[in-house]
């Protein structure tokens, strides 16, 4: 293939579909469905997959619901994906075990079915890959550079979570693990954030007031964190340090301009060109099935700049040249 | 008004007609339910236009277009429906649409004095600050006129504004109409109450299926010819027939609700009309209302046929015999999603349940026979009973408690707004149920009507009893005496 | 002509068939019997959910939370049916019994509390959801039983099985609303609760009742819904009952109440999801899809606003034999 | 006694200090001047929205979008600005005639083409944000402008500006309901709309007109939201429609029209961020939060209803003159 990935790690036996009753038969047409169009997120991995399907002279189109919370628009969607028999589907859900009986009728009628934005090695029924990042080795990751960064400095800890489920779990665990066992860190509150700027701004402002001491801030996700950023600018916290998650270029502008901390940027646009990738090679012969895991990194102040100085690998687009 | 027709869907409702209203005249419109007389007065206030026809002022047509350009025109009104914002003031209900502005701000003070020198004018009481939603019909249709009186016309129409009136106010009514004619405006004056008509017009033209049946000056004022006009010869208006009382069906003792009724007693014999005269806010409705068991009793008994009952609702009342035909039809009596025939069967679905289920065919037969009874129009079975008279609405709610075949009939007002024609079909009515042993309690402000069709009258002061006799020996002075002396007694 | 546009059946189904019409000349799927029984599929939940609004409307009310009733519900019977080892049939009883509960909270503080029903239903909305967010620490239960997912993705003669629980629920819920004295009275009380309560009916109870129905209804929606993800979520059922209520009002009820008509409801809730199945075929956006399903609901109520008006000018040029 | 259950303003009011009592005994930080202008803050996006709100429910209607057309205005607002270089003062200017016109459409289909409020108004719901989703591909922009920011977070003379928004805004509203034709006007017509007619009121144009002061309404929410977060994203809003209806409800106004005022929906709007500080204050979970905001929304109602009665009973003890 063209864009260059890991080798890909094996799913469990009864989770990997056989990928050589896949053909690619010329006339390459994909369905990308993420859960919902309302997270910037899953439309960046869709930009990369438009990128490199365009690379590559294949058709592909979203069909999404607006709101993630919306599991039965999606089904219905994949319902009616299936009925127009595409070559494949890039999917990615908030409910695999929904999925599951639709997955595998897609499967039996020899559509490529690939899981992206996912660290699943487990999914309920057979699939032919899995794309994604480890979403607690991300934010673990996060927690490991702020031990390393702070030293013995005693910190405050106010955590604004996303709406319950498995990522707000794993990532919010992800850090929890990662602080684990330094006693300088004391976890004060938690409260959600809704994933939305609006309730992170919400959420920050609250949880400053109610605890004053607060020194640092971990949000699930970058809109989280750029909404509790504004609250703590207006509340006069300068110096609380502020986490989040995901590297969406806002984000990546807000820690280059000093606002925000650090996030961990799993550089979706590099995901959706590694998802179209390895759904063409799965469709080629080339690609024998597994999880690839996509790379992450914490970025902060120190190695920001060179990310946004790449602007072909970030979707949207910085606002300005850097 | 020339040759102007109007038409609904299905119905003309004007058929060119042609009326001649002079300044300084009190102009009459008369004519059956349905006739086409609300039409009339909604095409001249702007609220339909007219398909056909021509409307003059002073002799140059007008396009009245709107209400804003009827009232422009100085066409002011009181309508049948009322024209009232429950949730706000009498005092800006009065000036409503035509709010007095100073400075740039709406002058509450000038709208009350002003909203309390029309009232005035009037000779009612009523506070410009109370809010209309919670006043008692009458008091709203006193509203309603003082809300016409004020916008200064030169054409003034009111549309039965009588039917929720008693004597007194019906009198200060004439009274200022009379002043209007003498500043020189005209008025068009509906009503179907005749004699009180032809007390008060100077002419009259009578509307027949939507055309005129006589234009003004061609009857003479008088009821009889009027009436002669609208229905043809009808004989006796008040055809009283004296059924043989039999044993006591309803009886209340020392009936009190704990607020304006007190100590009530009276009993009705089978076969008996009883009357319950009075003057407006005498307290005849709560008397009917704890009967039917929507308000409580507070003390005193209620007795059927001899039984001490306990009515707790209405549900308890029907199930003991007992209807009630409510004086406000439109709020509490009709179901406007309904065409006429699921109106006259709600009261008693166990009539045309077959095997737990409703039987629809049935339904339909025990109700088309009540229709050709009480001679309902035969459309009352298809259509919406709002698209119907308010004749034929009202026959419908009193053909709903012969449907559940209750045995003691509360009638508040029953004659409300319905032609004579229909008037006397409700009188026959009255005497049929009466001929079958039924207990029938009447309440009318129409002390004609009431003297002329019950057998006794029980007279209501403030809440209270005060006097029973034969309606035979009863006057109407007796009956406005016997209130006003139950007032001097409080 | 006159009779097509003023027949409280026939208008909505026309409207249906236009999009259906539309929907097939612009969709080359459209049509395949494979697409015909997902169309059954993906409107038997809001189908079955709308009953409840429909029945609530013509009563005079409005119920705002059947949505959030249905993702507490699918937690309880996922729950039940995972963890606490509750057989299948037992868990939709007690399923079920749970919705007429939820259904008796929102009727009692309307029909007995007098708080208007868009008040106490918003609130449910809100709480509803918050207490479903209570169970499993908020999570989704995923995976409740296998045996779950057949019943509403099994088949019978070849036909998907929610069809026939349309049909079943379909015909109860008319022939009640027809021919019961239950569907009667409720109609009463809807056009006009003080005349209802005149005419010996009993009027706080009978609402009362058209909540509790409506419990049980999104109780059924959520049977299937649970059955479709095979899964119970505290986010499941977001924005259902906009769609429930607008399958209703499509289908000509109104909100004055006394109004509306079961069947027609089921018309209402198959055209949006035509137009949804089309424009998901045609992969067209979300983002234009909800700018065309709100124009879609607009012109179908319009079309039954004016259908009354459009009657009138036709009749009035062909004067009826039944109106003297 | 009797006077305060009876009299309009004070009930609410009475309803918010004591969910603030409850609120400063169980939170510490409740009191502290840093809290009081956070809950200014706060409370100043959703009291704008619910000017608007109170108006069209005055007014004898409805309104479900401004969440929706709040989303579409901050994406608007923020292209202009950020991506048009459109001066802030001009683009301000244009987003709130953007309002009035997204208001316009609603008002235009209700008053003129008749479709229920509750209808025209879903359908926007949905549509609205399907618009949003459409600008600069359905991302969110972020750091608009710097000077934004200083329209939300700024103060003067240690006050936070949307404070002196809100009091403006309101004392304007106020004024305009009790003291101006247009204000007595649109009481009239959701009193009674036929009556109005019939009184020479302009229905249609005062219907219309609601909605399109409910659209500035929404552009200035939409504004306050933009400078609040300094982005626009077509996910701001969602749900605030829900909450300005609330607290309009809460402050007294009736669903069925021609009762409401202005000042008691400022304190409905407090009340319910109050509870909602106060919950967060004490770190309870949004499910738990969203039971206890459905609770409040009930009871505030519920004491509205029943002032009345229990006024009433207490009259029955004290006889009032008034009443002969
Ligand atoms: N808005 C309307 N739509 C359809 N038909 C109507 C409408 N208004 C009146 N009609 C019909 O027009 C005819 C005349 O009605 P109108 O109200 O003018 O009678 P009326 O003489 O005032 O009767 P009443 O004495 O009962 O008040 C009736 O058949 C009525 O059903
Ligand atoms: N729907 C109602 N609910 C409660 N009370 C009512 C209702 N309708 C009437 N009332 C009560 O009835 C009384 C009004 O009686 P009303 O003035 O009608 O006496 P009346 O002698 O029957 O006079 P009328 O000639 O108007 O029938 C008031 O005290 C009012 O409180
Ligand atoms: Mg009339
Ligand atoms: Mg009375």
């Amino acid at each position: 293939g063209a864009a260059d990935y890991p080798a890909a790690q094996p799913l469990a036996e009864s989770a990997q579909a056989d990928v050589s009753r896949l053909s690619n038969d010329g006339d390459v047409r994909i369905a990308y469905m993420p859960p919902a169009t309302e997270f910037n997120y899953y439309i960046a991995i869709g930009e990369g997959i438009k990128a490199e399907a365009a690379a590559n002279g294949v058709e592909v189109f979203m069909l999404a619901p607006q709101s993630g919370a919306d599991i039965n628009g999606q089904m219905g969607m994949i319902q009616d994906v299936i009925t127009q028999n595409v070559d494949a589907i890039i999917l990615s859900t908030h409910d695999e075990a929904a999925a599951a009986p639709l997955v595998a009728r897609a499967v039996d009628q020899g559509i490529a079915v690939v899981i992206v934005n996912s660290d699943i090695a487990q999914f309920p029924t057979p699939v032919d890959a899995v794309v994604g990042y480890s979403q607690r080795n991300g934010t673990h990751a996060l927690a490991d550079y702020l031990v390393e960064r702070v030293g013995d400095e005693s910190e405050k800890v106010g955590v604004i979570e996303g709406q319950p489920g498995y990522h707000s779990t794993e990532r919010v665990g992800g850090f929890l693990d990662g602080i684990e066992g330094h006693d300088n860190f004391e976890v004060v509150a938690s409260v959600s954030g809704g994933w939305n700027v609006e309730g992170g701004n919400t959420a920050g402002m609250d949880l400053l007031q109610a605890h004053p001491d607060i020194t640092l801030l971990f949000a699930a996700n970058d809109y989280m964190i750029m909404g509790a950023a504004l609250a703590a600018k207006a509340l006069g916290k300068t110096d609380v340090m502020l986490l989040g998650n995901d590297g969406d270029t806002a984000a990546l502008e807000e820690i280059a301009a000093g606002n925000v901390t650090a996030t961990v940027n799993t550089s979706p646009f590099i995901m959706g060109q590694i998802a179209l990738q390895v759904t063409l090679d799965a469709l080629n012969g080339a690609f024998a099935g597994g999880f690839v895991e996509t790379p992450t990194t914490v970025t902060d102040k120190d190695n920001v700049l060179p990310v946004l100085q790449n602007p072909d690998a970030l979707y949207p687009k910085p606002s300005k040249a850097y | 008004m020339r040759a102007v027709t109007k038409r609904f869907p299905g119905v003309v409702a004007n058929d060119a007609v042609d009326l001649v209203v002079k300044c300084g005249e009190i102009h009459g419109l008369l004519g059956e339910n349905g006739s086409g007389k609300s039409t009339v007065i909604k095409t001249l206030t702007g609220v339909h236009q007219p398909d056909a026809g021509q409307i003059l002022r002073d002799g140059t047509p007008v396009s009245i277009s709107s209400p804003v350009v009827a009232r422009e025109l100085g066409v002011a009104a009181v309508f049948q429906e009322f024209s009232l914002v429950p949730s706000l003031s009498v005092a800006e209900n009065i000036h409503l649409g035509r709010l007095p502005v100073k400075a740039g701000r709406v002058d509450w003070q000038a709208m009350r004095d002003n909203a309390r020198a029309v009232l005035a004018r009037l000779r009612v009481d009523i506070d410009p600050d109370a809010i209309v939603g919670s006043l008692s019909v009458a008091s709203q249709q006193l509203v309603e006129i003082a809300k016409a009186i004020a916008a200064n016309a030169s054409l003034f129409i009111l549309d039965e504004p009588t039917a929720a009136l008693g004597q007194d106010e019906i009198a200060e009514l004439h009274r200022v109409v009379r002043e209007i004619k003498a500043n020189g405006a005209a008025v068009l004056y509906i009503s179907h109450r005749l004699d009180e008509v032809a007390e008060l017009v100077d002419c009259v033209t009578v509307l027949k299926d939507g055309k005129v049946a006589a234009r003004a000056g061609e009857t003479e004022v008088n009821v009889e010819a009027i009436v002669g006009a609208m229905v043809g010869n009808v004989g006796d208006h008040y055809p009283k027939v004296v059924a043989t009382p039999g044993e006591t069906a309803l009886e209340v003792t020392k009936l009190s609700n704990g607020g304006k009724v007190v100590d009530v007693s009276f009993a009705v014999r089978r076969g008996e009309v009883f009357g319950l005269g009075g003057v407006l806010g005498s307290g005849r409705t709560d008397i009917a209302r704890i009967i039917f068991g929507l308000d409580p009793v507070v003390s005193g008994e209620i007795l059927i046929h001899g039984k001490k009952v306990r009515l707790n609702s209405p549900a308890d009342a029907i199930a003991a015999g007992i209807a009630y035909v409510p004086e406000n039809r439109k709020f509490d009596g009709l179901f406007f999603n309904f065409a006429g025939i699921e109106n006259m069967s709600v009261a008693a679905f166990g009539r045309f349940t077959r095997n737990g289920l409703l039987d629809l065919t049935a339904e339909r037969s025990l109700t088309r026979e009540l229709i050709s009874r009480l001679a309902i129009t035969p459309a009352a079975e298809e259509r919406l009973v709002g698209l119907l008279s308010g004749g034929n609405q009202q026959k419908i709610v009193i053909a709903r408690w012969l449907f559940a075949r209750a045995d003691i009939l509360l009638l508040d007002e029953p004659t409300q707004g319905i032609d004579i024609g229909a008037k006397i079909g409700a009188y026959n009515l009255i005497n049929e149920l009466a001929a079958e042993g039924k207990s029938i309690v009447l309440i009318s402000s129409d002390h004609d009507e009431l003297i002329a069709m019950s057998d006794r009258i029980g007279i209501v002061s403030n809440g209270r009893l005060v006097e029973t006799k034969p309606a035979a020996m009863t006057s109407k002075t007796d009956l406005v005496r016997a209130a006003t002396a139950g007032e001097t007694r409080q | 002509m006159k009779a097509i546009l003023k027949s409280p059946v026939l208008a909505p189904l026309a409207a249906w068939l236009l999009v259906a019409l539309v929907t097939a000349i612009t969709t080359p799927h459209f049509l395949d019997a494979g697409n015909l029984s997902n169309l059954a599929l993906q409107v038997s939940i809001v189908a079955v959910v709308a009953i409840g609004s429909t029945v609530v409307i013509i009563g005079g009310g409005i119920d705002l939370s059947p949505g959030s009733a249905i993702a507490l519900l699918t937690m309880v019977f996922a729950i039940m049916v995972k963890f606490a080892g509750i057989p299948l049939p037992v868990a939709i009883v007690l399923v079920i019994l749970a919705g007429a509960g939820l259904g008796a909270i929102n009727g009692f503080l309307t029909a007995y509390l007098r708080i208007p029903s868009f008040i106490t239903t918003v609130a449910a909305l809100s709480a509803f959801r918050g207490v479903a967010f209570m169970f499993n620490n908020g999570s989704p239960v995923f995976s409740v039983d296998p045996n779950l997912e057949t019943i509403f993705y099994g088949t019978l003669f070849g036909l998907p099985l929610p069809l026939y629980y349309l049909v079943a629920l379909y015909t109860v819920a008319w022939f009640a609303m027809r021919y019961t004295r239950l569907g009667r009275s409720i109609y009463a009380i809807g056009g006009n609760a003080a005349a209802a309560m005149l005419s010996g009916l009993k009027v706080k109870r009978l609402q009362f009742l058209t909540f509790l129905i409506a419990g049980v209804a999104a109780a059924l929606g959520a049977i299937l819904m649970a059955a479709r993800l095979n899964s119970g979520s505290p986010n499941y059922g977001v924005g259902l009952e906009l769609s429930a209520i607008a399958a209703a009002v499509i289908g000509g009820a109104s909100l004055v109440g006394g109004r509306g008509n079961i069947v027609n409801t089921a018309i209402g809730a198959l055209t949006i999801v035509t137009v949804q199945n089309g424009l998901n075929l045609n992969a067209v956006p979300t983002s234009a899809q909800n700018v065309i399903i709100g124009a879609i609901i607009v012109i179908a109520v319009g079309i039954d606003m004016w259908r009354v008006e459009l009657g009138g000018v036709i009749g009035a040029l062909m004067p009826n034999r039944k109106n003297k």
